[in-house]
């Protein structure tokens, strides 16, 4: 059972990382809707289901849905 | 870059006695009450809900306002009504083309089917997870499904702007209005279990009956707000034409 | 197995530790005003995941107590747990009453009046419930992160309107540029 | 009614906040009675809760009835009374001075304008009367959400400084969260005085999880504060912003995240932990030194008035946090009595700038030049102000600076009493260098010389409602001054049950 959590944990720092290094500010926050639905995913792996629920709605969901609308108010090319 | 640099001297001093990690050492005794004394003193079988409405009902109410504030703050941030605003120059980058027919449908079918869950968490929080604040974001999440399907002018259509900030206000005097009962009633600042004049049943149900009202409270404010904000965020305070 | 095991959970404090680095760093030393926003998010959910990983108990269920643990016909009454075997008497009287009507909710009065006076260790045996904390996450941190996750939502909103407002006048989302802009301008 | 009053300090700003905001939309007219009634009686209940606390000592208010481990509680004690004192009062003072200064500069917005405004108060009283660290960090993210808001409201330069203040914000109160977490994590309670007891009933004073606790917040709290090494984000924070934000962020942001240093300096870990077990609180001292220097030269530095009193309050900020690691009784006695007249001090000078930059319509320092005759009402509130920050004897500055240079001298930190001497030195080039523009100055630019000339261009008197609160702040610094005995018994009683050893 261990295992899928260090698989999680592995894959929620890659996501973290990468959704920094995109040049691309759509696709950052994209993967960073993916960065939360991980966490969400450890954080009901380990028993705190409200507040999965939570991070499930909001962060993948409603932020992600801001950044995307800003994204499409400014420009969305990143230097860096 | 001194922040930086001692964040790392910090991070590397985090190791030492660790808290032992698969029984921790906080099965102080105020855990400990939370878990035996929730059922027995709020009649509510969900803790999560029972220690965020009822025992910590204060820090709840806050965080409401802290989504209060947000809206209101990127209102007043980004809002140009009435300046006549110099955002015109935005002009929407989606043509105006007819809402083609996949989409449509598909909203059509499932915008309802949220909104009817969106109300089945809020008013299930207390026997499953979720409760006002998940359910609040759901129902808000409908409009902006409906907002992103066409386009902002019907979203509108169903919850124009002013009413929008009423509703988020109403959310809050329904939170704040059963912290000022029990005010009048003798108990002190958010303290339910005085309600009991008032409420159907006994001390305990009293709080589950008002714990159920603020859900709701809260459940307005959440909604309102989390489409205002995208309102604002879309059409960059003009309110007009969003993505 | 137990080894490998006690280092996954440990394990999750290295994970927040690395994934706090990687928000702070991207907040300070990025350039685009967004990522910087979006650091700043990846720093506060590491924050949450250290709140999280707190209330993580060997074993535990879910903060919720199932429909089996809340005995009586509706689950309005409360539950007695197995152990509890010489509670028989105020366990008969609970499922008699089904639904919530005085002769219970007097006890269970009687039951919370009593238990804000006295604060033994949470094992009151006056109760008729006697719910083993062992075997639940505790809920506490649940309580603190909804409000993070809440927080956290609202600041970026306010950040990504004050990103528009500065893209409105700056017409670019560089930090660098912008600075130009404004030494430029003076 | 008035055993219920530590909550009425906070309920009359937040509930008017929500009536302004919706009511507000349709009529303008009505937010700004609204404010002022709404703060009015925060101020009484703020003092009836003073009364209470002088006859019966600390009182504990138990939300939503349970007890304190449980549910949260308010706990407040001599400290925190008089410090919600004073927040009420500049709050009050601030709302009449706001009128026509947010009439002019964000004219449609007027009713979310006032809304941040009142939950930017509500969450400082909040934050104050509060006795549970967790419900600390929510109130501390709403009056920071509200300040960066009521910032962004300004002009261009304003919203890149706010922009900058709510990454660094967000760092520091992120840094508290996890501060209360390590806590929570070894005594598992948030209930500040039950974590004090945990700490001891365990004797944890050992383990490291509390010392990079203890790090982990001190460090979020100097950077909310802007102290002196984490202080990048203020000085154009506050000088572009429009003239209210600034004029209630000042004096009351940062004294208030003082309070909260102390009060977790003293409630939550104890004296005997922070200063003896760490003891490298000389190295604060010396940061604060720093701070303090580094204050007064920028402030010299300044072309533009704001910016300057932004610099001055970096250094105000170094002297209350100096005066707290002094370790010592009257450097904290110094320190919080500092705290309530530094904010009445903050605010005269910040109102006075913001009368200056509505009525010419300039930032700069010259732009003060010959208003002694225009504008004499102003003027005299003006040097009540500097002479109190420069630290002359009628006035609560001097006072204050006097237990602040006592302390320094008890506990032997001589580079504090001298880096003391040296920022009132620099306040008094700074201020006596307006106060000489102001009088002997060439004719206001574009007024001809004629003293009730009607022409428009003439510099006027301030309006009243901009002229009133800033006497009625001089008269209170003069008033803080005179009567300091009773307010520093207050703090004395206060700070004795600490028995801060005198010097280490």
């Amino acid at each position: 059972m261990w295992i899928f959590d260090l698989i999680i944990l592995v894959f929620v720092v890659i996501t973290a990382f990468i959704s920094l290094q995109v040049k691309d500010l759509l696709s950052a926050a994209m993967i960073f809707g993916v960065y939360s639905f991980l966490m969400c995913l450890l954080w009901s792996g380990m028993g705190a289901v409200d507040v999965a629920f939570t991070e499930a709605a909001v962060g993948a969901g409603v932020s992600a849905v801001f950044l995307i609308s800003t994204i499409f108010r400014t420009s969305r090319r990143s230097s860096d | 870059m001194i922040i930086t640099g001692l964040l790392l001297l910090q991070a590397e001093k985090d190791f030492p006695d660790w808290g032992d990690t698969s029984s921790p050492a906080n099965s102080y005794r105020l855990s400990q009450h939370y878990i035996t004394q929730t059922l027995h003193e709020t009649t509510v079988p969900n803790m999560v809900t029972a220690v965020l409405a009822d025992y910590r009902g204060y820090d709840t109410m806050f965080e409401t306002v802290v989504i209060f504030t947000a809206g209101i703050a990127i209102i007043g941030i980004l809002s140009v009504i009435g300046t006549g605003g110099n955002r015109e120059q935005f002009e929407p980058k989606l043509s105006e083309k007819k809402p083609d027919l996949i989409i449509d449908t598909t909203c059509r079918l499932i915008i309802p089917i949220i909104q009817v869950f969106a109300l089945y968490v809020v008013a299930h929080g207390h026997h499953s997870p979720g409760g006002g604040f998940q359910g609040g974001v759901i129902f808000g999440a409908s409009f902006i499904l409906l907002a992103l399907a066409r386009n902002l002018q019907t979203a509108q259509a169903w919850v124009p702007e002013n009413r929008i900030l009423n509703l988020a206000g109403i959310g809050i005097f329904i939170y704040a209005g059963f912290g000022v009962a029990a005010l009048f009633l003798g108990g002190n600042f958010l303290d339910y279990g005085v309600l009991t004049k008032i409420l159907p049943g006994g001390v305990e149900d009293a709080r589950s009956h008002s714990m159920l009202g603020v859900e709701i409270g809260v459940a307005f404010t959440v909604t309102a707000i989390m489409f205002s904000i995208y309102s604002s965020l879309a059409s960059n305070g003009t309110m007009k034409e969003g993505i | 197995m137990e080894l490998l095991e006690g280092i996954a959970d440990r394990f999750n404090y290295w994970i927040y530790v690395i994934l706090m680095m990687i928000g702070l760093f991207a907040m300070i030393s990025k350039n685009n005003l967004i990522k910087k926003l979006i650091g700043m998010s990846i720093f506060q959910t590491a924050i949450i995941l250290f709140y999280v990983s707190i209330s993580y108990k060997e074993g535990a269920t879910i903060p919720i107590l199932y429909h089996d643990q809340v005995h009586g016909a509706h689950h309005e009454e409360a539950s007695v747990t197995e152990t509890a075997a010489h509670h028989d008497a105020e366990q008969v009287a609970h499922e008699a009453s089904a639904d919530v009507h005085a002769e219970a909710s007097d006890h269970a009065e009687h039951a919370a009046s009593s238990d804000h006076d006295d604060h033994a260790v949470s094992h009151e045996d006056h109760g008729s419930l006697e719910i083993d904390p062992d075997l639940f996450v505790n809920p506490l941190p649940h309580v603190l992160m909804l409000t993070a996750i809440v927080v956290g939502v609202a600041t970026l909103g306010v950040g990504l309107a004050i990103t528009q407002k500065l893209y409105g006048e700056f017409g670019t989302l560089e930090e660098s540029e912008i600075l130009e802009q404004i030494k430029s301008a003076k | 009614m008035t055993e219920q009053a530590p909550v009425l300090i906070l309920l009359f700003p937040f509930l008017t906040a929500i009536v302004v905001a919706l009511v507000g939309i349709r009529i303008k007219t009505v937010c700004w009675p609204l404010v002022l009634l709404s703060l009015a009686g925060s101020v009484w209940a703020s003092l009836v809760t003073l009364v209470r606390v002088i006859e019966s000592g600390t009182i504990s208010y138990k939300l939503g009835g349970w007890d304190p481990p449980m549910g949260i509680e308010f706990r407040i004690d001599g400290l925190n009374a008089l410090v919600a004192v004073t927040v009420t009062i500049v709050a009050l003072l601030v709302a009449i001075y706001s009128r026509d200064g947010v009439i002019s500069e964000n004219k449609n917005k007027v009713s979310q304008y006032y809304t941040l405004f009142l939950l930017l108060i509500a969450g400082l009283l909040g934050m104050v009367i509060t006795g549970d660290a967790f419900n600390l960090y929510v109130l501390l993210e709403i009056s920071a959400l509200t300040s960066y808001a009521l910032l962004a409201m300004g002009n261009i330069r304003a919203t890149l400084a706010s922009y900058k203040y709510l990454i660094m914000g967000t760092i520091g109160a992120s840094f508290y969260l996890l501060g209360v977490g390590y806590l929570y994590m070894k005594t598992g309670s948030l209930n500040m005085v039950d974590i004090h007891e945990q700490l001891i009933v365990n004797h944890l004073d050992g383990s490291s999880t509390i010392l990079v606790g203890f790090i982990l917040i001190t460090v979020g709290v100097w950077i909310k504060m802007a102290f002196f090494p984490l202080h990048a984000w203020l000085p154009n924070a506050y000088a572009y912003a429009p003239t209210t934000s600034s004029a209630i962020m000042g004096p009351l942001v940062t004294k208030v995240m003082i309070y909260v240093m102390i009060r977790m300096v003293l409630t939550v870990f104890g004296p005997v932990y922070a200063f003896e077990v760490l003891n490298w609180d000389n190295i604060i001292v010396w940061l604060a030194v720093i701070g303090i220097v580094a204050g007064s030269i920028g402030a010299l530095a300044q072309k533009d008035l704001r910016k300057m009193l932004t610099f001055l309050i970096i250094a105000e900020v170094g002297y209350m946090v100096g005066g707290v690691w002094l370790a010592d009784e009257t450097g904290m006695v110094g320190s919080i009595f500092h705290i309530i007249s530094d904010a009445f001090m903050t605010l005269c000078v910040f109102l006075f700038a913001g009368i200056i930059y509505t009525k010419t319509g300039r930032r700069d320092i010259n732009a003060v030049d010959g208003l002694f005759k225009k504008m004499p009402l102003t003027m005299i509130g003006f040097l009540v102000g500097a002479f109190s920050l420069i630290g002359i004897p009628p006035t609560a500055g001097f006072f204050s600076k006097w237990y602040l240079i006592q302390g320094g001298i008890n506990s032997g930190n001589w580079e504090y009493v001298v880096a003391l001497l040296f920022s009132s030195l620099v306040n008094a080039v700074l201020f006596f260098r307006i106060i000489e523009i102001a009088h002997f100055g060439a004719k206001p630019v574009e007024g001809h010389d004629a003293h009730h000339g009607d022409d428009h261009a003439k510099i006027s008197e301030g309006s009243f409602t901009q002229v009133f609160p800033l006497l009625a702040t001089a008269a209170i610094i003069l008033g803080l001054g005179i009567f300091n005995k009773e307010i520093v018994s207050i703090i004395q009683d206060f700070v004795s049950q600490f028995n801060l050893v005198a010097g280490i």
